[in-house]
């Protein structure tokens, strides 16, 4: 355990406090705008409490996705509805006080389950370093999302691709406007793409040794090809069809087959131990690559198409 | 060649249709082709694993050869087992109906969707990890959520959004509950967990928790309020798909841990998800009967019948394993009867072009397929012999009344009259003369077999308990020996 | 303490003064263009003392280039930003305060 | 596989296999329905008469069929059951014929001769039964397979009927679910016994016993039409003659007898049931339904539905028969069941004659139809005279036991009931036979049909006369052997008398 | 009071805000906020209890759960706000409809 110092212990407060006041600033404004904008603060405010519960993995991944992408998804929602829902007076809450209640009620119950928790837990650290070095790599996180837990970052993919399949069948595509950008957006974007697939590729590769991984630099390169769409860059034009599938499928596929693979070796997803690095390594990228695509499919809203295909 | 004996059928039901999805999303064009041969692999698949279970015992095995608690553990009992074949045997026919059902355009969506799905079913009852189950919950919920909404019309999609947030909301609060029971006990393996659990708020908490967000998505009464708009509103194969396996799923879930887990904590709480279950079954068949439109009420059918589920918990500890046999021969012969009931449903709709009950009778005259189906999947649900809900309600009556529980046996009675209430309501048209005649809509042959063959599937369970009784006790997943 | 500390304290404590009046100011200036002007002073000037301060106690010159390097992304992207949303305001027809 | 396994399982598909091809045939396969019901009818009969010939030589005829781990479906062929299965088969034989006859043109008849072998199906499958959960199982497939039937005509009459039909039959059903259940909680087997397997059961069960069995013939009264709970009966004359003739004669109201002779016999045993003290209040229901029924029938202008007052009446008999335990009481109960059937179903198919071929549904458009259909009427009255009981007709035999009986078990005072009942019998059918015989007709016939020189098709004509006939020669014969009679007193002597 | 338990009872006290709101607001786009905020209380929770453990590294299992759990939560969100569009353009608002219509 740190030693606590009292301006730590403050700035605890602080940010605790402060997330609760968002939380409850953003879910109750009147502005569904200032809704996302608070959200978004919210999400960078986690990541921050991440970064003090020395889970720098998990802050990357909120900064990436959470605030990020989470944020942009919302804003290009908001704009899809209706005008006049922007705003709407919040439901009568006169009513509420009897919910207000038994919420607080299970609130306290749970604070005081939470308090009366073991010190200490057991955890399964002990496990993980017992294991770490055969896992082939050295990221305490990484190991556990692609090898010892490995199975369920299968399954996480999939829910990707199911999530990406319903936004498919229920997203409209719209007449994208044909304004200028202007040059300052132009250049800003041609100037951050480089850098950010430049952050992504040493998130991937860092992600072995260190903080990082497929989820952070897919998110980070989503980030990029949404900035991409967002300043007017046809990507969606360039990528369709087979092209694009294969690209979405590659993580879950090379999963897949890796998970049928070692099955003939009758143990699900066990990878030799002398080639457990380089697989990881080799999930990671057809990951990040199909995490990058999907997440700003989701984000472009609609399934691409080519011009061959009828609406 | 490997012998069959040495194949990993339990890891080639998740893995196949995980595969197959694939296929079908790069290639759609392979899709109804896929779908088909995967689903008749799966089968192939289920039946080599009941074999296996059979001359071997129990299923395990440690995914990436880390054993628990590191790694995540699959398991297979004979409740597994139960639970797959449903799965299958649903699948099977919702398959052969699909088949026809969806334009092409939908059919490139939904071929994916359902292979996902039933990936997460069987990946969901194979799995012993309580994380695992989570994100297997997730992708049910949010493959649901994208069928029901595939084919659009405001119904389904405000019935998708329902749906929705409650399985969300679900999720995350049986999330909360598990982070509880990992700090606590420093696993999220059941096996595990089971040995280690002790009296504890933690414990009581993570019930409250678990149990909450999983009768949530259960739709126990009063946490039913998403599942008529869901299930009524869908594409018929959908609502069957729903009605049928989606809700058993979490209930499934809900049952392991409390066979495990919780069931030495609470009388208690036995006594009130036995009240919460009767309640149910009342309101559910009530509702069901004052329904107008034919989907709504089968849909409210299902509310009254997942209140039979419940209703077993109170007398579990003083009936044992037999009482479980029950529920989940229960669990099996609802789940194809239902499914029959949707399918069927969903024919006279298509044909008739709407389902107002009250002007049914011109369809189903001319579907008698579909009509035999409706009532035959019926005769299971209302529980009247012979058919699998006869056999489930039978045990389920016998533990209520030597165990003098009058009142959950009485509701139970009274729920059994008012399904065949509701039920002869809508089959009461097929014998009426009406004068009206639609333009015949003609109905593929697939989809009213599809119906058909389930309906009498249930009906034909009312002669098999011994020998699916024999396959539950694997791994004897309800404690105190196989009967 | 040395003196680069006692530097550091200076530049540290001084850009936490523009970030100060920086919010001050998006919460009291009358409209959008006015707070964005605000709201840049502090993100460029603040920031820039700050990683100045900061630059000072670093262990290598690695860690110095990237905090510049903070710096320059952060005014990138903040003069970007500024200019997206004033200009989008214009177009919105968001008149400029007068006096 | 031997005989005695096969043969009780032919019996149940003879007319299973046929009914479920009839349902898939399509509506203009005539020929190829009524071969198959007629073959399936004759095969039955056919099976039955050897089931019968190997049960009097004492042959065991037994099926098991584990449903749950410890209870087994069993069809198990003793003497009482024959005299069910016999009476529903060969009856079962006339009424397919006559209904050919009756639908001959009319739509939805495959869906008719389905739910019809169904029927019959379980009627036979009941009566077959060797255990309470078998003889649910049966008893609720024929709640299923009659309400199609009622329901035949699709008017919005059959839909209320069949409405009222189900709400009386399934909380029947229910009934007597859970009073088998409980049952099966204190007794722990369900198998039917002679002289029941209730009498070992701990004394302080007795007042539970008491409550399961009133639940039970509650539940099993609802078709035997025992007053209060006959309210469905009438009710469903909208069905086809047919059906009714079904209904009244075999099926729905006899499962109901068959299945409380079956409880006071073989489940709590005559010794048992009296020791409970619930035969007595048994006897009082019974006697009071007879008389009821009667008294109702009287002022019923519908043909039908007097005929539907007066099974009301004559099944309470058998009720009565039982009830009454003592030997020669329950030789006339039972003997009963077949003799009501014979007479009840020449009554029904007569009535139905005369709405087919004369449109004539009641009472009193009956003047001079004597004359118009002579052979009809004739059958109609021997089966009037053996309901009102007078020799040599069958009902007379039946109601000389039950008098003899009461006599015997010092229950003198039903005398007078039976006496009341025959006079009521006779003051509600007589003026039928005088009107019929000795009035001009009143005016044209309300609808009639030609049938050039015949009064009425062939195959509506000779099931009521084959039907009065037998009725006439089981009460003139009723001392030789392999009558009704004669195998009444053979079940009673192997069953019943300790 | 130490930093795992302030941080795991602001993560319930997110939990319960996101509840409220969640079941209160009527706006679609508030019961997706409030379904995020939920989230992230259950993920604040998680990550706080596997800061107390006996060694000084925390747990990394919590960890990877987290972010399973955080790509679960956005991919939930996409599929939910392109709903939440389609359902806005059927009832002409981004609320759920109680009425059926054909």
């Amino acid at each position: 355990m740190e030693k606590v110092t009292l301006l730590i212990m403050l700035f605890d407060l602080l940010l605790g406090l402060g997330l609760l006041w968002l939380a409850w600033q953003l879910l109750e404004s009147r502005n569904l705008f200032k809704a996302v904008v608070l959200f978004v603060a919210f999400g960078l405010l986690m990541a921050l409490a991440w970064v003090r519960l020395d889970a720098p993995d998990v802050a990357l991944a909120e900064a990436a996705i959470g605030a990020g992408l989470t944020g942009a998804l919302l804003m290009a929602a908001l704009a899809k509805l209706p005008s006049r829902d922007k705003s709407e007076p919040l439901a009568d809450e006169k009513g509420h006080w009897l919910l207000r209640l038994a919420l607080l009620l299970v609130a306290a119950g749970l604070g005081y389950v939470v308090h009366s928790l073991p010190e200490s837990a057991p955890g399964l650290s002990a496990e993980i370093a017992n294991n770490l070095a055969s896992s082939g790599v050295n990221n305490p996180v990484t190991a556990v999302l692609l090898n010892f837990r490995g199975y369920d970052t299968l399954l996480e993919l999939m829910v990707l691709m199911l999530a990406l399949l319903g936004v498919w069948s229920l997203g409209i595509e719209r007449s994208t406007r044909e304004e200028p950008v202007g040059p300052v957006l132009t250049t800003l974007v041609q100037f951050l793409t480089p850098l950010l697939i430049l952050v992504a590729a040493y998130l991937l590769w860092a992600g072995a040794d260190a903080p990082g991984g497929a989820f952070q630099a897919g998110a980070v390169l989503a980030a990029a090809m949404v900035l991409l769409l967002l300043a007017g860059w046809p990507l969606q034009g360039l990528l369709t069809g087979v092209a694009l599938r294969l690209m979405l499928v590659a993580g879950p596929a090379t999963f897949v087959a890796l998970a049928g693979l070692t099955l003939l070796d009758a143990q699900l997803l066990a990878y030799p131990p002398q080639h457990a690095g380089k697989l990881i390594l080799l999930l990671e990228v057809a990951a990040t690559l199909s995490i990058a695509v999907t997440l700003a499919a989701l984000f472009l809203g609609y399934r691409p198409r080519t011009n061959k295909e009828p609406g | 060649m490997v012998p069959s004996s040495e194949i990993p059928w339990g890891a080639l039901l998740i893995l196949l249709p995980l595969a197959a999805a694939i296929l079908c999303f790069v290639w759609p064009k392979l899709a109804v082709v896929t779908g088909v041969v995967t689903m008749l692999l799966l089968t192939l698949a289920v039946g080599g694993f009941a074999w296996q279970l059979q001359r071997e015992g129990l299923y395990q095995h440690a995914v990436g050869g880390w054993e628990t608690p590191l790694g995540i553990g699959l398991y297979g009992d004979g409740l597994s087992l139960l639970m797959l074949a449903m799965t299958v045997l649903v699948g099977l026919a919702i398959t052969l109906y699909a088949r026809s059902y969806f334009n092409q355009k939908q059919a490139r969506v939904f071929w994916p969707l359902w292979l996902l799905l039933l990936a997460a079913l069987n990946a969901l009852f194979l799995s012993a990890d309580i994380f695992n189950l989570y994100i297997t919950l997730e992708m049910v919920g949010l493959a649901a959520v994208a069928l029901v909404a595939l084919k659009g019309g405001r119904d389904a999609l405000n019935g998708a959004m329902r749906y929705l947030l409650a399985t969300l909301l679900g999720s995350l609060t049986y999330l909360l509950g598990v982070a509880l029971l990992y700090h606590s006990y420093g696993t999220v393996d059941l096996v595990l967990l089971a040995e280690r659990i002790d009296n504890s708020p933690v414990v009581w908490a993570a019930l409250g928790l678990m149990g909450a967000g999983l009768l949530l998505k259960t739709a126990l009464f009063p946490l039913h309020f998403w599942l008529p708009a869901a299930h009524a509103s869908a594409p018929a194969p959908i609502s069957a798909l729903l009605s049928a396996l989606l809700v058993k799923a979490s209930f499934y879930i809900f049952l392991r841990l409390w066979l495990v887990l919780f069931a030495p904590l609470g009388g208690d709480v036995a006594l009130l998800l036995g009240l919460l279950g009767a309640v149910a079954i009342l309101w559910g068949s009530w509702q069901a009967l004052r329904q107008t439109r034919l989907k709504l009420l089968v849909a409210y059918s299902t509310v009254a019948q997942i209140g039979y589920l419940f209703v077993a918990f109170p007398l579990a500890a003083a009936a044992g394993a037999m009482l479980w046999n029950g529920v989940s021969y229960l669990m099996l012969s609802h789940a194809l009867a239902k499914a029959a009931m949707f399918l069927a449903a969903g024919n006279l709709l298509l044909f008739g072009g709407h389902d107002r009950i009250a002007e049914l009778d011109r369809a189903v005259q001319r579907l008698p397929i579909s009509t035999a189906a409706f009532a035959l999947a019926g005769v299971s649900i209302m529980g009247v012999p012979p058919s699998g809900g006869f056999i489930g309600k039978w045990l389920l009556l016998e533990a209520a009344i030597e165990q003098g529980y009058w009142l959950l046996a009485a509701v139970m009675v009274v729920g059994g009259l008012l399904a065949s209430a509701y039920i002869f309501k809508v089959v009461g048209y097929a014998f009426t003369r009406s004068t009206a005649t639609p333009e015949p809509q003609s109905i593929p042959m697939g989809m009213e077999w599809a119906a058909l063959l389930l309906a009498i599937a249930s009906i034909l369970l009312g002669f098999t308990a011994p020998w699916v009784f024999a396959l539950l006790g694997i791994g004897d997943p309800f404690g105190g020996g196989a009967p | 303490m040395s003196a680069s500390d006692y530097l550091s304290v200076a530049l540290l404590i001084t850009g936490a003064v523009f970030f100060l009046a920086g919010t001050v100011g998006l919460l009291r200036f009358p409209d959008l263009y006015t707070r964005l002007h605000a709201l840049t002073k502090a993100d460029n000037v603040g920031l820039g003392l700050m990683i100045a301060g900061l630059a000072l106690q670093a262990e290598s010159w690695a860690v110095v280039g990237k905090l510049l390097l903070i710096w320059g992304l952060v005014l990138l992207a903040g003069a970007g930003v500024a200019h997206l949303i004033a200009s989008g305001a214009l177009k919105q027809g968001v008149r400029p305060w007068k006096k | 596989m031997n005989e005695s396994v096969w043969l009780p399982l032919l019996v149940i598909a003879s007319s299973l296999i046929p009914g479920v091809i009839i349902f898939a045939l399509a509506e203009r396969r005539v020929k190829l329905r009524t071969t198959l019901n007629l073959c399936g009818a004759l095969l039955k009969m056919a099976l039955v008469g050897a089931m019968l010939w190997g049960v009097y030589h004492g042959q065991h005829y037994e099926v098991r069929l584990a449903l749950l781990p410890q209870l087994e479906l069993v069809l198990r062929a003793d003497a009482l059951s024959l005299l069910f299965v016999t009476l529903s088969s060969v009856l079962w034989l006339v009424t397919t014929v006559y209904a050919i006859g009756y639908l001959e043109g009319s739509p939805n008849r495959s869906r008719f001769f389905g739910f019809f072998s169904l029927c019959v199906t379980a009627t036979v499958g009941l009566a077959l039964a060797g255990n309470l959960i078998t003889f649910l199982i049966f008893y609720e497939l024929l709640t299923l397979a009659t309400y199609p039937l009622i329901m035949h005509r699709g008017t919005e009459a059959s839909r209320r009927a069949g409405k009222i039909y189900l709400r009386y039959t399934m909380a029947g059903g229910a009934l007597l679910l859970v009073a088998i259940i409980w049952l099966y909680t204190l007794s722990g087997t369900l198998e039917f016994t002679p002289q029941g397997f209730l009498d070992g059961i701990d004394e302080q069960h007795h007042p539970a016993l008491i409550i399961i069995f009133v639940l039970l013939i509650a539940g099993l009264g609802v078709k035997a039409a025992l007053v209060p709970l006959h309210g469905w009966l009438p009710e469903a004359m909208v069905a086809p003659a047919p059906v009714s003739a079904l209904l009244h004669a075999v099926a729905v109201v006899k499962a109901g007898a068959f299945g409380i002779i079956r409880v006071v016999y073989d489940v709590f045993g005559v010794d048992f049931a009296t020791l409970l003290g619930v035969t007595g209040p048994l006897v009082i229901v019974a006697a009071i339904t007879i008389v009821y029924g009667s008294l109702r029938a009287l002022f019923q202008d519908d043909l039908k539905r007097r005929l539907a007052y007066s099974t009301v009446s004559q099944v309470a008999y058998i009720t009565l028969g039982v009830a009454i335990a003592g030997p020669i009481a329950a030789v006339g109960g039972m003997v009963h069941l077949v003799h009501q059937g014979l007479m009840k179903i020449t009554l029904f198919f007569c009535a139905g004659n005369l709405a087919e071929t004369l449109g004539i549904h009641k009472v009193s458009e009956m003047n001079g139809v004597g004359r118009r259909m002579p052979w009809t009427m004739a059958a109609f009255t021997v089966g009037v005279f053996g309901m009102i009981g007078a020799p040599p007709v069958a009902g007379f035999i039946s109601k000389w036991y039950l008098g003899m009986g009461a006599l015997e078990m010092d229950q003198g005072w039903l005398i007078l009931v039976l006496a009341a009942s025959s006079l009521l019998n006779a003051a509600y059918f007589l003026p039928i036979l005088y009107a019929a015989w000795f009035c001009e007709p009143s005016g044209p016939w309300p609808e009639e049909r030609n049938f050039g020189r015949k009064e009425t098709a062939w195959a509506l004509l000779l099931p009521p006369v084959v039907t009065a006939l037998l009725a006439l020669a089981v009460g003139l014969l009723a001392l030789a052997p392999f009558t009704p009679l004669a195998w009444v007193e053979f079940v009673v002597q192997r069953e019943f008398v300790p | 009071m130490n930093t795992a338990l302030l941080y795991s009872l602001v993560g319930i006290g997110l939990f319960s805000l996101g509840l409220y709101a969640l079941i209160v607001h009527a706006h679609l786009l508030r019961k997706i906020l409030a379904i995020n905020v939920m989230g992230s209380g259950v993920f604040l929770l998680l990550i706080a209890l596997a800061k107390r453990t006996a060694t000084p590294l925390p747990d990394a299992v919590p960890h990877a759960m987290v972010i399973t759990g955080i790509v679960v939560t956005v991919a939930a969100t996409a599929l939910a706000l392109t709903l939440m569009v389609r359902v806005a353009m059927e009832n002409h608002r981004a609320e759920l409809s109680d009425q059926s219509q054909e």
